[in-house]
């Protein structure tokens, strides 16, 4: 069997929140193993929920879902807490958009590095800190104690953003949730850190789910787009290497999907 | 929680409906004194018995509600505007203007502002009507509450000036007024909230303290806080439930508005 | 650094000082000051009457009672209480141990408890669990302070406890909100998608954070309980500092209430400094 | 064994505790006692400690009323109401082994009257201006010889405890049954048991009989009550008719109630010239129809029976009923007759339209009524006094105050319109009261200073109350008092409300308790007094 061909994530979901029902109403997505999945739509239209959904948070923007989460042959939905917990972080790494906020302001980067690790690893320290200078080194930081020491006031937000990265693939999880990662950054971050994405995907092999409002950049990196409007799926297209080069008329297209309804 | 949240508001809807209507439900004269029947049980003539000096302890109870749940609220909101004025501004701007209000909150914490009260009684005059005195009162207990809700208000804006949701937020363009509405506010509405479900019950027990000083409410105008200076002898209250009514319909309220008031879920 | 803290402490004497020109001004305004409820004996004759008022009278001139009041108190005298005629600074010595232990074991109990239960509501994630402690904060609010005092004193509870009574509610309220808020931060989020569990989600990522607010609670709570500690003190029969300012403000003794203020302010500063020690959490980026 | 061991150790140390306790009074003081000195006593607190540490020449049998000898065998009063002589018992030692002599009797009296020492219990004996003269004719004999006579001379020495003029120990010194042991601040004070107190029982056995008296200060009422029924404490002195009532309820083998006490609940209108009230009305204010008319507009016996729980008389005047001798019984109480006092009224050019009473000017007749705040059953009687003087058609706002605040505005400001207050009788003789009556005094409290009587009652009743200052016959001095109470009877300067119960309270175990109306109620008999 071909890895890139079975089925990573499969989902079917609707999501009501206490103050709103309907946010998700009966979406249905899929993930293959390796795949960059863009999942584009206008703010508001329900993205962030997916990704809150998968890993079962959404209870903290007070929501509940509903359906089936088939992740590698489970139903997230079923499972206890305690299993989750140990899926969230080894097996599904998330980063969120804005990246000075995402960070624990008072502890510092290597101790929030180190706290990812040991959640679900043991080991000595040794191991720890190779791990993470490894990890950091690939995705082009330093890995010297002074920036370990440092803390998120300190540093740059696309340095932020690519320690938020680093801490959601140190455990090399096999899905990577994206959830507008570059929208808080300049242009030139911006390609810097789809960079990123592209070569942890080829490198590691990480399926990644890319939430963004940003065609420019869904373009750039996924294999296929699905676009949600107001709760729903409405167009689930596979992104083509021609496409990706010469995209504008397309992506002028799918800009109108965003729009009409 | 549904239910939770039906059940509040029609506590509340109940409450305010029976203190609006008060003088259709019970007796309307509430500072008659049935001198024949001094503080009696429950009865079909008095549903709740009667007062030490013979008034309709139901009437009393209702009208009582009228003004405690009308001037209270409203004595909550004044302190909680001030406080998030200064301890807002103080927080925002930073800096000199911030050490100096917090010295003054400081200092307002520690003074002995009976003796402020006690200035102003002599200054009202010995016939004002009862509302007026009313009013004042429950004016003074909004502009004297604010201190301690600044504090925390302040430390809470403090955090804010210096985060980068401002930063991000002014990046995208948003200032003025609407940075203050979407973002600070919002951020303050925890903080804010918890001081107007604090200030309510307190306020109301002030009330009846500030009647030692001739400030509060004057006889024969019933309000919860007098009623519930009863509570300070207590000994006596053996089975006397009825005598617990106006305590219980506080508590009762004050609960209804955290169920109402309190929209976000906690949980990890 | 060595500046900083000359400016600070600069700046708590001020304070102090305006602190007890403005207490001195209320009290000596108000009304009943040269007032002495032996004017009401038809026993005793005028002389008698004004020999006692004498230490009071001493004190009507603000002015002169103030710079003799600082200048005395430089020199550690801090003057005689106009009521009991005892020396203030002894007034003090003798009560303040009493008063220490109630306040102490109050706001521990107070805080503890108020922060227990809302750390409580936020990792059991039920919210028939906030409208429980909720109920209880609502609770102890609506009991007016006289009855607390009574209940304690009747069920023999030392008046510690009908303090942290007092404190409980605020704490429990501020801190729960608080609590509230920084669990929807971005930051929780990033640290339970980690798969963090809840306790260190606490220790780790909310504590730290919310480290200033909470001592801006615990600091509040300061005065909270001295405020408490004068109905408590005087209703229980206590000889603390709460009851000598309960009869010093009955008695309009000056002197004792305008130690007694500084005395407070001094605490309720040093309290509400703790919440500066903590750094704004979040610093704006660029260094 | 060692269970059983243990067993005996506890019962031990059970035994010595109840042993300890029961020979300790424990009561409560209102409030800090401000002075230990005997001749510098004003408060209540320090007017007990004094009273049970305190040894006097002679003493007011609080039940007969009559005096009685103490540490005097014998006195005698001269015919110009001047000069006393006492012979004083021998071999009497104070709490410190010092003797007692004649010399000590000297020197407290000196102490006392000294000007620079502005003793209140010398406020008494200070009749006019002058030396005393002190003549001690042998240690057991001394004589006293005041400027000006001093009306019931020998009765105001009940009040003088006797200090040492030698001791090193000054004050607490003591010839009383106890001395002062401990005194912590705010918390209690500790009375033990005088080794030294000369009386002794019908047995032969020395006095008294306590151990020693614990005297906890607790302002709270409410708590004094609790801790009497659970036992902390074994008595209250004076209870008031709340707790009274709960406690009779519960327990009525604690309760007794003396009956009718010599203290006066009252309401007077302010008659100052001065005073920052409309001059219309003081009008009314000054009018004696008015005042009539609103006593007798009032139903004294709904407030005994409704704001004292029955546990109050209603009031005739100053005298109190209860005072057998100086009580003019020729009084009729005030009886409750709105209809009469609307008469009264119309008769003094007021009249009512609609539902309000209006004065001649068309001025709707209202006041107001100050009160100390925190005192329930004023502010009781008020509220009831409004509703009884709307059927006039007068408007009452009750406005309660805090002491200090009322007590300004009532002797310094008068800036008021009426008050309600109660005044404590604490003397059997009424002659205490001298300085209510005369207009030129600063207690004349409803016009105080007068330079001159400003109305020619008043004048009568200075000239009265002088005469039975200056007279040394008991039955002359009653009738000018018999017309004393005339003339506040008809003129209602004071509106006089009710006499309160002297109710108190006390532990069964406590034996020889002979509870009177005069104060201390309950232990002026304190040396005969036994716990078991």
């Amino acid at each position: 069997m071909n890895a890139e061909h079975t089925s990573l994530l499969s989902l079917r979901v609707s999501v009501d929140y206490a103050n709103q029902q309907g946010v998700l109403q009966d979406v249905c997505l899929e993930l293959k193993r390796g795949e960059i999945l863009g999942l584009v739509g206008q703010s508001g239209s329900g993205k962030s929920t997916i990704a809150l959904s998968i890993l079962r948070l959404l209870h903290m923007k007070k929501g509940v879902a509903r359906g089936l989460i088939n992740f590698s042959g489970r139903n997230l939905l079923d499972l206890s807490e305690r299993e989750m917990r140990s899926l969230r972080g080894k097996e599904i790494g998330l980063v969120l958009q804005s990246p000075l906020s995402s960070l624990n302001p008072v502890l510092s980067i290597g101790k929030q590095l180190r706290e990812a690790w040991r959640i679900h690893a043991e080991g000595d320290s040794k191991l720890c800190s190779d791990v993470i200078a490894q990890t950091l080194s690939s995705v082009a930081l330093p890995h010297d104690k002074d920036f370990l020491r440092r803390r998120v006031s300190q540093i740059s937000v696309g340095q932020a953003q690519r320690v938020l990265i680093a801490m959601a693939v140190l455990h090399h999880p096999s899905l990577l949730i994206a959830d507008e990662p570059t929208s808080a950054l300049d242009v030139v971050t911006q390609t810097e850190i789809l960079d990123l994405f592209r070569k942890l995907n080829q490198k590691l092999g990480i399926a990644i789910l890319y939430i963004s409002h940003d065609l420019l950049s869904v373009g750039a990196i996924c294999d296929r787009i699905a676009v949600l409007v107001a709760g729903k799926i409405v167009e689930e297209l596979p992104v083509t290497q021609e496409l990706r080069t010469t995209s504008c008329a397309y992506l002028q297209q799918l800009s109108g999907f965003i729009r009409t309804p | 929680m549904k239910v939770a949240r039906a059940i509040a508001v029609a506590v509340l809807l109940v409450v305010s409906l029976c203190a609006l209507f008060a003088g259709k439900l019970s007796s309307p004269d509430y500072a008659f004194q049935y001198r024949e029947v001094p503080d009696a049980a429950p009865s079909s003539a008095h549903l709740l018995g009667t007062d030490d000096l013979g008034r309709d302890r139901l009437s009393r109870t209702l009208y009582g509600t009228r003004i405690s749940l009308s001037l209270a609220p409203i004595a909550a909101l004044i302190s909680i505007s001030l406080a998030s004025l200064i301890g807002g501004l103080a927080g925002f701007l930073g800096g000199w203007p911030e050490r100096i209000t917090m010295a003054v909150t400081d200092l307002f914490l520690c003074l002995p502002w009976l003796f402020l009260l006690l200035i102003a009684r002599s200054l009202l005059p010995l016939n004002a009507a009862p509302l007026t005195s009313v009013l004042i009162t429950f004016l003074t207990l909004g502009l004297l509450g604010w201190a301690a809700a600044a504090r925390v208000i302040c430390t809470e804006a403090r955090e804010f000036r210096t985060s980068d949701i401002l930063l991000q937020a002014r990046a995208t363009g948003q200032h003025g007024w609407r940075l203050l509405t979407m973002q600070f506010v919002p951020r303050l509405r925890p903080v804010l909230f918890a001081q107007f479900l604090i200030s309510i019950p307190v306020f109301i027990l002030s009330e009846a303290n500030l009647g030692i000083l001739g400030m509060g409410v004057a006889e024969p105008l019933p309000s919860w806080g007098s009623s519930l200076r009863e509570l300070e002898s207590f000994s006596s209250f053996s089975g006397e439930w009825w005598k617990l009514v106006p305590f219980t319909l506080l508590v009762l309220v004050v609960v209804s508005f955290q169920v109402l008031l309190s929209r976000e879920e906690i949980s990890l | 650094m060595l500046k900083r803290i000359a400016i600070r402490m600069a700046a708590i004497v001020v304070t102090i000082l305006i602190g007890l020109l403005v207490s001195a001004t209320l009290v000596r305004m108000a009304p009943g000051f040269d007032s002495d409820e032996h004017q009401l004996d038809s026993r005793l004759s005028a002389d008698t009457i004004a020999a006692l008022k004498a230490d009071k009278l001493a004190n009507r001139n603000l002015l002169s009672f103030y710079a003799t009041y600082i200048a005395h108190a430089l020199h550690g005298d801090l003057g005689r209480s106009s009521a009991l005629g005892t020396p203030v600074s002894e007034l003090i010595r003798q009560r303040a141990g009493q008063t220490f232990r109630t306040c102490g074991s109050g706001l521990a109990l107070g805080c503890g408890i108020g922060f227990l239960f809302a750390f409580a509501t936020g990792i059991a994630r039920a919210s028939g669990l906030d409208l429980l402690f909720g109920s209880i904060a609502t609770l102890s609010l609506c009991i007016p302070i006289a009855a607390l005092a009574l209940i304690f004193v009747l069920l023999r509870v030392p008046a510690g406890l009908a303090i942290a009574t007092v404190i409980y509610p605020v704490v429990y309220r501020y801190a729960r909100n608080i609590l509230v808020r920084t669990l929807s931060m971005p930051h929780v989020i990033t640290a339970l998608a980690k798969g963090s569990g809840p306790i260190r989600i606490l220790i780790c990522h909310i504590i730290p954070v919310c480290a200033g607010q909470f001592l801006a609670i615990a600091g509040i709570s300061v005065s909270l309980a001295l405020s408490a500690s004068i109905a408590i003190e005087s209703l229980c029969g206590i000889p603390g500092l709460g009851q000598l300012a309960w009869q010093s403000a009955l008695a309009r003794d000056l002197p004792v209430l305008v130690t007694l203020t500084a005395l407070i302010a001094v605490v309720t500063i040093l309290a509400n400094s703790l919440s500066d020690l903590v750094p704004p959490t979040v610093r704006s980026q660029g260094s | 064994m060692r269970r059983a061991s243990a067993i005996i150790v506890l019962l031990l140390v059970f035994i010595a505790n109840a042993w300890a306790q029961a020979g300790e009074l424990r009561l409560c003081l209102h409030a800090e006692p401000k002075t230990f000195n005997p001749i510098q006593v004003v408060d209540e607190p320090s007017e007990t400690i004094r009273y049970l540490t305190g040894g006097v020449l002679l003493r007011v049998n609080r039940t007969t009323q009559q005096l009685q000898p103490e540490l005097a065998t014998s006195w005698r009063v001269s015919k110009d109401g001047r000069t006393i002589t006492f012979r004083l018992r021998d071999h009497i030692y104070f709490s410190d082994g010092t003797p007692f002599s004649s010399a000590d009797v000297e020197y407290t009296v000196k102490q006392m009257m000294d000007p620079a020492a502005h003793s209140p219990t010398g406020d008494a004996f200070r009749s006019g201006p002058g030396d005393v003269i002190t003549n001690v004719i042998s240690p057991t004999e001394i004589s006293i010889t005041f400027p000006a006579p001093v009306a019931s001379l020998d009765r105001q020495f009940d009040q003088v405890a006797i200090m040492s003029a030698h001791s090193p120990k000054k004050e607490l010194a003591v010839l009383g049954p106890f001395y002062l042991a401990d005194y912590k601040p705010g918390a209690y004070v500790l009375l033990n048991r005088n080794p030294n107190y000369w009386k002794k029982d019908a047995s032969g056995r020395q006095l008294p009989y306590l151990n020693s008296i614990r005297l906890e200060v607790q302002p709270n009422r409410d708590i004094e009550t609790l801790e009497l029924r659970r036992g902390d404490i074994d008595l209250i002195n004076s209870i008031d008719a709340e707790s009274y009532d709960k406690l009779n309820a519960a327990a009525p083998q604690l309760t007794h109630d003396s009956g009718q006490s010599f203290d006066t609940e009252q309401m007077w209108f302010n008659q100052v010239a001065k005073a920052p009230v409309p001059d219309y009305k003081k009008a009314w204010f000054r009018s004696t129809a008015f005042r009539r008319a609103v006593s007798e507009a009032i139903n004294r016996s709904d407030l005994c029976r409704i704001a004292f729980l029955g546990r109050a008389t209603p009031a005739i005047g100053p005298v109190s009923p209860a005072n057998h001798f100086w009580f003019n019984a020729k009084l009729v109480p005030i009886s409750y007759d709105p209809a009469a006092a609307l008469t009264q009224l119309q008769g003094d050019g007021f009249r009512k339209e609609g539902g309000t009473l209006e004065d001649r000017a068309g001025n709707p007749v209202e006041f107001s009524i100050v009160t100390n705040a925190g005192n329930k059953y004023r502010e009781r009687m008020a509220t009831m006094i409004q509703q009884d003087l709307a059927k006039l058609g007068m408007k009452v706002n009750v406005v309660p105050l805090d002491f200090p605040s009322l007590i300004e505005r009532i002797t310094q400001t008068f800036n008021y319109e009426a008050v309600l207050l109660g005044l404590t009788n604490v003397d059997w003789d009424p002659n205490g009261q001298m300085n209510v009556w005369l207009s030129s005094s600063e207690n004349h409290q409803w016009n105080p200073k007068e330079a001159a009587p400003e109305t020619p009652w008043e004048a009568q009743l200075d000239r009265l109350v002088r005469a039975q200052a200056q007279s040394m016959d008991p039955k002359k001095r009653k009738q000018y008092f018999d017309q004393v109470q005339e003339i506040v009877y008809d003129h209602a300067p004071f509106i006089y409300l009710v006499n309160k119960n002297a109710l108190s309270a006390y532990s069964t175990s406590l034996t020889g308790m002979q509870p009177s109306v005069l104060r201390p109620q309950t232990y002026w008999n304190i040396e005969t007094i036994a716990k078991r």
